[in-house]
Protein backbone atom coordinates (compact mmCIF):
# COMPACT_ATOMS: atom_id res chain seq x y z
CA UNK A 1 0.00 0.00 0.00
CA UNK A 2 0.80 3.24 -0.78
CA UNK A 3 -0.56 6.07 1.79
CA UNK A 4 0.21 9.73 1.13
CA UNK A 5 -0.22 12.95 3.18
CA UNK A 6 -1.65 16.42 2.51
CA UNK A 7 -1.46 19.85 3.48
CA UNK A 8 -0.81 20.40 7.35
CA UNK A 9 -1.11 16.26 7.66
CA UNK A 10 1.91 16.00 5.59
CA UNK A 11 4.00 19.10 7.35
CA UNK A 12 3.18 17.24 10.77
CA UNK A 13 4.17 14.13 10.08
CA UNK A 14 7.39 15.29 8.50
CA UNK A 15 6.32 12.86 5.13
CA UNK A 16 4.04 12.89 2.47
CA UNK A 17 4.44 9.41 1.23
CA UNK A 18 5.03 6.12 2.78
CA UNK A 19 4.78 2.52 1.53
CA UNK A 20 2.96 0.51 4.26
CA UNK A 21 2.61 -3.32 4.49
CA UNK A 22 -0.76 -3.84 5.65
CA UNK A 23 -1.46 -6.21 8.47
CA UNK A 24 -4.37 -9.29 7.84
CA UNK A 25 -6.36 -6.76 10.60
CA UNK A 26 -6.74 -3.66 8.35
CA UNK A 27 -9.96 -4.07 6.27
CA UNK A 28 -10.93 -0.33 6.29
CA UNK A 29 -9.77 3.23 6.70
CA UNK A 30 -10.77 3.39 10.04
CA UNK A 31 -8.86 0.62 10.67
CA UNK A 32 -5.53 2.02 8.58
CA UNK A 33 -5.99 5.56 10.59
CA UNK A 34 -6.53 4.09 14.16
CA UNK A 35 -3.16 1.69 13.29
CA UNK A 36 -1.12 5.08 12.41
CA UNK A 37 -2.87 7.09 15.75
CA UNK A 38 -1.21 3.82 17.81
CA UNK A 39 2.35 5.04 16.56
CA UNK A 40 2.00 7.89 19.00
CA UNK A 41 4.01 11.17 18.52
CA UNK A 42 2.60 13.51 15.25
CA UNK A 43 0.73 10.58 14.38
CA UNK A 44 -1.27 10.11 17.49
CA UNK A 45 -1.96 14.01 16.92
CA UNK A 46 -2.80 13.95 13.38
CA UNK A 47 -5.72 11.12 13.52
CA UNK A 48 -6.65 12.09 17.11
CA UNK A 49 -10.03 13.38 15.38
CA UNK A 50 -10.91 11.76 12.52
CA UNK A 51 -13.76 14.53 12.21
CA UNK A 52 -10.85 16.96 11.03
CA UNK A 53 -9.78 14.46 8.01
CA UNK A 54 -10.97 13.16 4.68
CA UNK A 55 -9.89 9.80 2.99
CA UNK A 56 -9.27 8.59 -1.11
CA UNK A 57 -9.17 5.13 -1.87
CA UNK A 58 -7.40 5.13 -5.34
CA UNK A 59 -7.92 8.72 -6.31
CA UNK A 60 -11.37 8.89 -5.37
CA UNK A 61 -12.87 10.24 -2.45
CA UNK A 62 -13.84 7.93 0.67
CA UNK A 63 -16.44 7.44 3.56
CA UNK A 64 -14.42 6.10 6.99
CA UNK A 65 -16.14 2.78 6.32
CA UNK A 66 -14.23 2.14 3.12
CA UNK A 67 -12.25 -1.36 2.26
CA UNK A 68 -8.42 -1.02 1.75
CA UNK A 69 -5.71 -3.30 1.44
CA UNK A 70 -2.18 -3.92 0.24
CA UNK A 71 -2.69 -3.18 -3.71
CA UNK A 72 -4.41 0.23 -2.41
CA UNK A 73 -3.44 3.65 -2.85
CA UNK A 74 -4.81 5.80 0.39
CA UNK A 75 -4.44 9.42 1.14
CA UNK A 76 -5.34 11.49 4.13
CA UNK A 77 -5.95 15.16 3.81
CA UNK A 78 -8.01 18.13 5.53
CA UNK A 79 -10.96 19.17 3.37
CA UNK A 80 -9.89 21.00 0.22
CA UNK A 81 -9.42 24.28 0.14
CA UNK A 82 -8.95 25.22 -3.94
CA UNK A 83 -10.88 27.10 -6.71
CA UNK B 1 -14.91 20.34 -26.72
CA UNK B 2 -13.45 20.49 -23.01
CA UNK B 3 -9.91 21.75 -21.95
CA UNK B 4 -8.84 20.54 -17.76
CA UNK B 5 -5.26 21.38 -16.84
CA UNK B 6 -3.50 21.97 -13.77
CA UNK B 7 -0.27 24.25 -13.94
CA UNK B 8 2.38 26.40 -12.40
CA UNK B 9 1.98 29.22 -15.09
CA UNK B 10 -0.66 32.06 -15.49
CA UNK B 11 -3.29 31.17 -17.79
CA UNK B 12 -4.54 34.08 -20.51
CA UNK B 13 -8.07 33.80 -20.07
CA UNK B 14 -8.65 35.81 -23.19
CA UNK B 15 -6.96 32.85 -24.91
CA UNK B 16 -8.79 30.24 -23.70
CA UNK B 17 -12.03 32.02 -24.52
CA UNK B 18 -10.92 32.40 -28.12
CA UNK B 19 -10.21 28.88 -27.86
CA UNK B 20 -13.48 28.03 -26.44
CA UNK B 21 -15.59 30.28 -28.88
CA UNK B 22 -14.03 28.56 -31.71
CA UNK B 23 -15.25 25.22 -31.23
CA UNK B 24 -18.84 25.60 -32.29
CA UNK B 25 -20.73 28.53 -33.92
CA UNK B 26 -24.09 27.84 -32.32
CA UNK B 27 -22.41 29.27 -29.11
CA UNK B 28 -24.05 32.67 -27.74
CA UNK B 29 -23.27 32.63 -24.49
CA UNK B 30 -19.74 32.67 -22.70
CA UNK B 31 -19.44 32.64 -18.86
CA UNK B 32 -16.28 32.86 -17.01
CA UNK B 33 -15.23 32.51 -13.48
CA UNK B 34 -11.68 33.89 -12.14
CA UNK B 35 -10.15 33.54 -8.96
CA UNK B 36 -7.83 35.65 -7.46
CA UNK B 37 -5.28 35.80 -4.61
CA UNK B 38 -6.88 38.93 -2.27
CA UNK B 39 -5.09 41.42 -1.04
CA UNK B 40 -6.19 42.21 2.03
CA UNK B 41 -3.18 40.86 4.74
CA UNK B 42 -2.02 38.26 2.70
CA UNK B 43 1.29 38.65 1.05
CA UNK B 44 1.13 35.22 -0.89
CA UNK B 45 -0.51 31.86 -1.08
CA UNK B 46 0.98 28.52 -2.02
CA UNK B 47 -1.48 25.83 -3.73
CA UNK B 48 -0.86 21.94 -2.79
CA UNK B 49 -2.71 19.86 -4.58
CA UNK B 50 -2.93 15.95 -5.40
CA UNK B 51 -1.74 15.05 -8.92
CA UNK B 52 -3.63 12.32 -10.42
CA UNK B 53 -6.36 13.07 -8.19
CA UNK B 54 -7.00 16.33 -9.13
CA UNK B 55 -7.57 15.96 -12.76
CA UNK B 56 -9.83 12.96 -12.10
CA UNK B 57 -12.12 14.98 -9.78
CA UNK B 58 -11.99 17.68 -12.27
CA UNK B 59 -12.90 15.51 -15.43
CA UNK B 60 -15.66 13.68 -13.81
CA UNK B 61 -17.11 16.98 -12.95
CA UNK B 62 -16.87 18.54 -16.69
CA UNK B 63 -18.60 15.14 -17.10
CA UNK B 64 -21.04 15.17 -14.92
CA UNK B 65 -22.07 19.07 -15.99
CA UNK B 66 -21.86 18.06 -19.78
CA UNK B 67 -24.70 15.76 -19.26
CA UNK B 68 -26.41 17.76 -17.15
CA UNK B 69 -26.43 21.13 -19.48
CA UNK B 70 -26.41 21.47 -23.08
CA UNK B 71 -22.94 22.56 -23.60
CA UNK B 72 -20.95 23.37 -26.22
CA UNK B 73 -17.65 23.95 -24.40
CA UNK B 74 -15.82 23.99 -20.71
CA UNK B 75 -12.25 25.07 -20.16
CA UNK B 76 -11.12 24.65 -16.64
CA UNK B 77 -7.42 25.50 -15.46
CA UNK B 78 -6.26 25.33 -11.92
CA UNK B 79 -2.98 26.81 -10.77
CA UNK B 80 -0.78 25.19 -8.39
CA UNK B 81 2.36 26.39 -6.69
CA UNK B 82 3.37 30.09 -5.08
CA UNK B 83 0.94 32.81 -5.70
CA UNK B 84 0.88 36.51 -5.08
CA UNK B 85 -1.75 39.19 -4.60
CA UNK B 86 -3.83 39.59 -7.91
CA UNK B 87 -2.59 36.51 -9.10
CA UNK B 88 -4.90 34.72 -10.97
CA UNK B 89 -6.07 30.95 -9.08
CA UNK B 90 -8.76 29.19 -11.15
CA UNK B 91 -10.67 29.77 -14.67
CA UNK B 92 -13.82 27.99 -15.22
CA UNK B 93 -15.24 28.45 -18.55
CA UNK B 94 -18.35 27.46 -20.10
CA UNK B 95 -20.07 28.12 -23.12
CA UNK B 96 -23.36 27.16 -24.41
CA UNK B 97 -26.10 28.46 -26.92
CA UNK B 98 -28.06 30.49 -24.31
CA UNK B 99 -26.95 31.90 -20.96
CA UNK B 100 -28.76 29.92 -18.39
CA UNK B 101 -26.89 26.82 -18.79
CA UNK B 102 -23.66 28.29 -19.56
CA UNK B 103 -24.17 30.30 -15.99
CA UNK B 104 -25.25 26.98 -14.19
CA UNK B 105 -22.57 24.97 -14.85
CA UNK B 106 -19.96 27.70 -14.18
CA UNK B 107 -21.82 26.89 -10.43
CA UNK B 108 -21.61 23.59 -10.42
CA UNK B 109 -18.18 23.44 -11.64
CA UNK B 110 -16.77 25.93 -9.27
CA UNK B 111 -18.89 24.67 -6.35
CA UNK B 112 -17.00 21.22 -7.11
CA UNK B 113 -13.71 22.85 -6.98
CA UNK B 114 -14.08 24.29 -3.95
CA UNK B 115 -15.35 21.11 -2.27
CA UNK B 116 -13.82 17.88 -3.99
CA UNK B 117 -10.97 18.77 -6.06
CA UNK B 118 -7.61 17.67 -4.08
CA UNK B 119 -6.43 21.03 -3.77
CA UNK B 120 -5.29 22.99 0.07
CA UNK B 121 -4.07 26.96 0.28
CA UNK B 122 -1.17 28.30 2.86
CA UNK B 123 -1.24 31.61 3.12
CA UNK B 124 1.18 33.68 3.80
CA UNK B 125 0.86 36.73 6.09
CA UNK B 126 3.27 39.48 7.98
CA UNK B 127 1.97 37.18 11.08
CA UNK B 128 3.01 33.78 9.45
CA UNK B 129 1.75 31.10 7.80
CA UNK B 130 -1.39 29.00 7.57
CA UNK B 131 -3.26 26.98 6.37
CA UNK B 132 -6.80 28.15 5.04
CA UNK B 133 -9.63 26.60 6.38
CA UNK B 134 -12.73 25.12 4.32
CA UNK B 135 -15.56 27.14 4.45
CA UNK B 136 -18.83 26.24 5.07
CA UNK B 137 -21.18 27.72 3.38
CA UNK B 138 -18.96 25.89 0.21
CA UNK B 139 -20.87 22.41 1.42
CA UNK B 140 -23.89 24.36 1.46
CA UNK B 141 -23.74 25.90 -1.74
CA UNK B 142 -22.80 22.23 -3.50
CA UNK B 143 -25.37 20.68 -1.92
CA UNK B 144 -28.09 22.32 -4.64
CA UNK B 145 -27.16 20.18 -6.96
CA UNK B 146 -27.88 17.16 -5.80
CA UNK B 147 -30.68 15.18 -7.62
CA UNK B 148 -32.18 13.23 -4.57
CA UNK C 1 -16.52 51.42 -9.74
CA UNK C 2 -19.11 51.08 -12.39
CA UNK C 3 -18.48 50.88 -16.19
CA UNK C 4 -21.34 51.27 -18.25
CA UNK C 5 -20.82 51.64 -22.13
CA UNK C 6 -22.82 51.37 -25.74
CA UNK C 7 -21.12 51.53 -28.35
CA UNK C 8 -20.26 50.68 -31.72
CA UNK C 9 -16.76 49.03 -31.43
CA UNK C 10 -15.87 45.60 -30.17
CA UNK C 11 -15.16 45.21 -26.65
CA UNK C 12 -11.85 43.94 -25.41
CA UNK C 13 -12.48 41.13 -22.27
CA UNK C 14 -9.45 40.63 -20.98
CA UNK C 15 -8.33 44.45 -21.00
CA UNK C 16 -11.99 45.35 -19.43
CA UNK C 17 -11.04 42.56 -16.66
CA UNK C 18 -7.84 44.25 -16.15
CA UNK C 19 -9.22 47.35 -15.26
CA UNK C 20 -11.87 46.03 -13.10
CA UNK C 21 -9.68 43.99 -11.04
CA UNK C 22 -7.60 46.80 -10.60
CA UNK C 23 -10.06 48.88 -9.00
CA UNK C 24 -9.98 46.79 -5.37
CA UNK C 25 -7.20 44.46 -4.01
CA UNK C 26 -9.88 42.20 -1.81
CA UNK C 27 -11.26 40.92 -5.30
CA UNK C 28 -11.27 37.19 -5.58
CA UNK C 29 -13.71 36.34 -7.68
CA UNK C 30 -14.52 38.02 -11.19
CA UNK C 31 -17.44 36.44 -13.45
CA UNK C 32 -17.67 37.49 -17.39
CA UNK C 33 -20.84 36.84 -19.43
CA UNK C 34 -20.16 37.53 -23.41
CA UNK C 35 -23.19 37.09 -25.45
CA UNK C 36 -22.55 36.71 -28.93
CA UNK C 37 -23.81 36.50 -32.20
CA UNK C 38 -24.99 32.66 -32.75
CA UNK C 39 -24.36 31.71 -36.06
CA UNK C 40 -26.59 28.66 -36.49
CA UNK C 41 -28.33 29.83 -40.65
CA UNK C 42 -27.88 33.94 -39.27
CA UNK C 43 -25.93 35.58 -41.73
CA UNK C 44 -25.95 39.32 -39.48
CA UNK C 45 -27.50 40.99 -36.67
CA UNK C 46 -28.61 44.90 -36.14
CA UNK C 47 -29.09 45.90 -32.91
CA UNK C 48 -30.82 49.35 -32.19
CA UNK C 49 -31.09 51.11 -29.07
CA UNK C 50 -32.81 53.94 -27.62
CA UNK C 51 -30.42 56.19 -26.78
CA UNK C 52 -30.43 57.93 -23.18
CA UNK C 53 -32.60 55.50 -22.03
CA UNK C 54 -30.66 52.70 -22.31
CA UNK C 55 -28.00 54.12 -20.33
CA UNK C 56 -30.56 55.08 -17.58
CA UNK C 57 -32.01 51.46 -17.23
CA UNK C 58 -28.75 49.99 -17.54
CA UNK C 59 -27.19 52.14 -14.19
CA UNK C 60 -30.67 51.57 -12.49
CA UNK C 61 -29.98 48.21 -12.35
CA UNK C 62 -26.31 48.11 -11.65
CA UNK C 63 -27.07 50.78 -8.85
CA UNK C 64 -29.55 47.55 -7.48
CA UNK C 65 -27.17 45.09 -7.83
CA UNK C 66 -24.44 47.77 -6.09
CA UNK C 67 -26.96 48.06 -3.40
CA UNK C 68 -27.70 43.99 -3.37
CA UNK C 69 -24.49 42.22 -3.31
CA UNK C 70 -21.04 43.06 -2.05
CA UNK C 71 -19.84 44.19 -5.45
CA UNK C 72 -16.00 45.98 -5.70
CA UNK C 73 -16.76 46.38 -9.27
CA UNK C 74 -18.86 46.19 -12.44
CA UNK C 75 -18.61 46.22 -16.02
CA UNK C 76 -21.46 46.62 -18.62
CA UNK C 77 -20.77 46.91 -22.14
CA UNK C 78 -23.41 46.66 -25.06
CA UNK C 79 -22.94 46.89 -28.45
CA UNK C 80 -25.29 48.04 -31.45
CA UNK C 81 -25.31 48.75 -34.92
CA UNK C 82 -24.47 46.07 -37.41
CA UNK C 83 -22.78 42.34 -36.49
CA UNK C 84 -21.75 38.98 -37.60
CA UNK C 85 -22.11 35.64 -36.48
CA UNK C 86 -19.17 34.73 -34.16
CA UNK C 87 -19.02 38.94 -32.91
CA UNK C 88 -19.46 39.93 -29.24
CA UNK C 89 -23.06 41.69 -28.55
CA UNK C 90 -22.62 41.96 -25.02
CA UNK C 91 -20.08 41.50 -21.76
CA UNK C 92 -21.10 42.52 -17.98
CA UNK C 93 -18.17 41.61 -15.76
CA UNK C 94 -18.93 41.57 -12.05
CA UNK C 95 -15.66 41.01 -9.28
CA UNK C 96 -16.42 40.67 -5.82
CA UNK C 97 -14.27 38.96 -2.79
CA UNK C 98 -15.91 35.99 -3.32
CA UNK C 99 -17.81 33.99 -5.93
CA UNK C 100 -21.55 33.82 -4.75
CA UNK C 101 -22.32 37.57 -4.92
CA UNK C 102 -20.26 37.97 -8.74
CA UNK C 103 -21.99 35.00 -10.11
CA UNK C 104 -25.68 36.44 -8.81
CA UNK C 105 -24.99 39.98 -9.46
CA UNK C 106 -23.98 38.31 -12.89
CA UNK C 107 -27.02 36.46 -13.69
CA UNK C 108 -29.57 39.45 -12.06
CA UNK C 109 -27.68 41.90 -14.73
CA UNK C 110 -28.02 39.93 -17.47
CA UNK C 111 -32.06 39.17 -16.70
CA UNK C 112 -32.34 42.66 -16.23
CA UNK C 113 -30.53 43.48 -19.88
CA UNK C 114 -32.39 40.81 -21.52
CA UNK C 115 -36.17 41.86 -20.56
CA UNK C 116 -35.81 45.84 -19.52
CA UNK C 117 -32.77 47.34 -21.38
CA UNK C 118 -34.41 49.16 -24.61
CA UNK C 119 -32.44 47.07 -27.29
CA UNK C 120 -34.14 45.32 -30.15
CA UNK C 121 -32.21 42.72 -32.69
CA UNK C 122 -32.95 42.72 -36.11
CA UNK C 123 -31.94 39.07 -37.81
CA UNK C 124 -30.90 38.73 -41.24
CA UNK C 125 -30.31 35.07 -42.92
CA UNK C 126 -30.71 33.77 -46.31
CA UNK C 127 -34.27 33.94 -46.45
CA UNK C 128 -34.69 37.49 -45.41
CA UNK C 129 -34.70 40.00 -42.29
CA UNK C 130 -36.66 39.42 -39.11
CA UNK C 131 -37.01 41.07 -35.43
CA UNK C 132 -35.84 38.67 -33.18
CA UNK C 133 -39.31 37.99 -30.69
CA UNK C 134 -39.15 38.18 -26.92
CA UNK C 135 -38.44 34.82 -24.99
CA UNK C 136 -41.22 33.81 -22.69
CA UNK C 137 -38.20 32.59 -20.52
CA UNK C 138 -36.33 35.49 -19.93
CA UNK C 139 -39.39 37.17 -17.86
CA UNK C 140 -39.51 33.66 -16.30
CA UNK C 141 -36.16 34.31 -15.23
CA UNK C 142 -36.27 37.98 -14.05
CA UNK C 143 -39.01 36.78 -11.87
CA UNK C 144 -36.83 35.29 -9.78
CA UNK C 145 -35.37 38.75 -8.45
CA UNK C 146 -38.63 40.59 -7.25
CA UNK C 147 -38.40 40.69 -3.28
CA UNK C 148 -42.22 40.81 -2.53
CA UNK D 1 -44.92 65.99 -26.90
CA UNK D 2 -42.28 64.18 -28.46
CA UNK D 3 -43.38 60.27 -29.91
CA UNK D 4 -40.70 57.46 -30.80
CA UNK D 5 -41.48 54.32 -32.31
CA UNK D 6 -38.67 51.50 -32.19
CA UNK D 7 -38.14 48.36 -34.32
CA UNK D 8 -40.81 47.18 -36.37
CA UNK D 9 -43.25 49.65 -35.07
CA UNK D 10 -40.77 52.43 -36.59
CA UNK D 11 -40.04 50.47 -39.80
CA UNK D 12 -44.10 49.64 -40.34
CA UNK D 13 -44.75 53.37 -39.49
CA UNK D 14 -41.79 54.96 -41.83
CA UNK D 15 -40.62 57.04 -38.80
CA UNK D 16 -39.05 57.07 -35.74
CA UNK D 17 -40.12 60.43 -33.96
CA UNK D 18 -42.84 62.98 -34.22
CA UNK D 19 -43.87 66.22 -32.44
CA UNK D 20 -47.12 66.14 -31.83
CA UNK D 21 -49.64 68.57 -29.06
CA UNK D 22 -51.10 66.41 -27.30
CA UNK D 23 -55.10 67.45 -27.16
CA UNK D 24 -56.86 67.94 -23.95
CA UNK D 25 -58.91 64.69 -24.30
CA UNK D 26 -55.16 62.39 -23.80
CA UNK D 27 -54.65 62.08 -20.31
CA UNK D 28 -53.32 58.40 -20.19
CA UNK D 29 -50.82 56.19 -22.42
CA UNK D 30 -54.31 54.53 -23.43
CA UNK D 31 -55.61 57.15 -24.57
CA UNK D 32 -52.53 58.28 -26.82
CA UNK D 33 -52.20 55.15 -28.22
CA UNK D 34 -56.30 54.94 -28.82
CA UNK D 35 -55.45 58.32 -30.90
CA UNK D 36 -52.80 57.41 -32.82
CA UNK D 37 -54.94 54.04 -33.91
CA UNK D 38 -57.50 56.34 -35.49
CA UNK D 39 -55.41 58.43 -37.81
CA UNK D 40 -55.21 54.79 -39.97
CA UNK D 41 -53.65 53.05 -42.36
CA UNK D 42 -50.21 51.95 -40.76
CA UNK D 43 -51.06 53.53 -37.27
CA UNK D 44 -53.89 51.18 -36.97
CA UNK D 45 -52.56 48.68 -37.70
CA UNK D 46 -49.43 49.14 -35.50
CA UNK D 47 -51.54 50.20 -32.57
CA UNK D 48 -54.58 47.13 -33.66
CA UNK D 49 -53.33 45.19 -30.21
CA UNK D 50 -51.45 46.97 -27.40
CA UNK D 51 -50.50 43.63 -25.90
CA UNK D 52 -47.84 43.62 -27.87
CA UNK D 53 -46.66 46.86 -27.39
CA UNK D 54 -44.68 48.42 -24.61
CA UNK D 55 -44.59 51.96 -23.79
CA UNK D 56 -41.86 54.50 -21.76
CA UNK D 57 -42.91 57.94 -20.28
CA UNK D 58 -39.54 59.81 -20.07
CA UNK D 59 -37.47 57.23 -20.19
CA UNK D 60 -39.07 54.95 -18.04
CA UNK D 61 -41.28 51.98 -18.35
CA UNK D 62 -44.54 52.54 -17.88
CA UNK D 63 -47.60 50.44 -17.91
CA UNK D 64 -51.03 51.63 -20.10
CA UNK D 65 -52.60 53.67 -17.49
CA UNK D 66 -49.39 56.18 -17.05
CA UNK D 67 -50.14 59.71 -17.31
CA UNK D 68 -48.99 61.70 -20.39
CA UNK D 69 -49.04 65.58 -21.20
CA UNK D 70 -47.33 67.51 -23.45
CA UNK D 71 -44.29 68.34 -21.99
CA UNK D 72 -43.25 64.39 -21.88
CA UNK D 73 -40.92 62.01 -23.88
CA UNK D 74 -43.45 59.09 -25.17
CA UNK D 75 -41.83 55.67 -26.54
CA UNK D 76 -43.61 53.11 -28.35
CA UNK D 77 -42.02 49.46 -28.83
CA UNK D 78 -41.83 46.14 -28.90
CA UNK D 79 -40.81 43.93 -26.13
CA UNK D 80 -36.97 44.28 -25.36
CA UNK D 81 -34.23 42.13 -27.04
CA UNK D 82 -31.38 43.01 -26.37
CA UNK D 83 -28.21 41.09 -24.38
Amino acid sequence: MIILYFSWIRQKLGTGEERFDVPETIKTVTDLAKHLRARGGPFAEVFSDLKRLRSAVNQEHVGWEASVGQGDEVAFFPPVTGG
Amino acid sequence: MSTIRVQREDFDTAAEVVALKAADNGIGAVVTFTGIVRGNGVTGLTLEHYPGMTEREIARHVNEASARWPLLGVTVVHRIGSLRPGDNIVLVATASSHREPAFEAAEFLMDYLKTRAPFWKLEEAATGTEWVEARGSDNDAVRRWRED
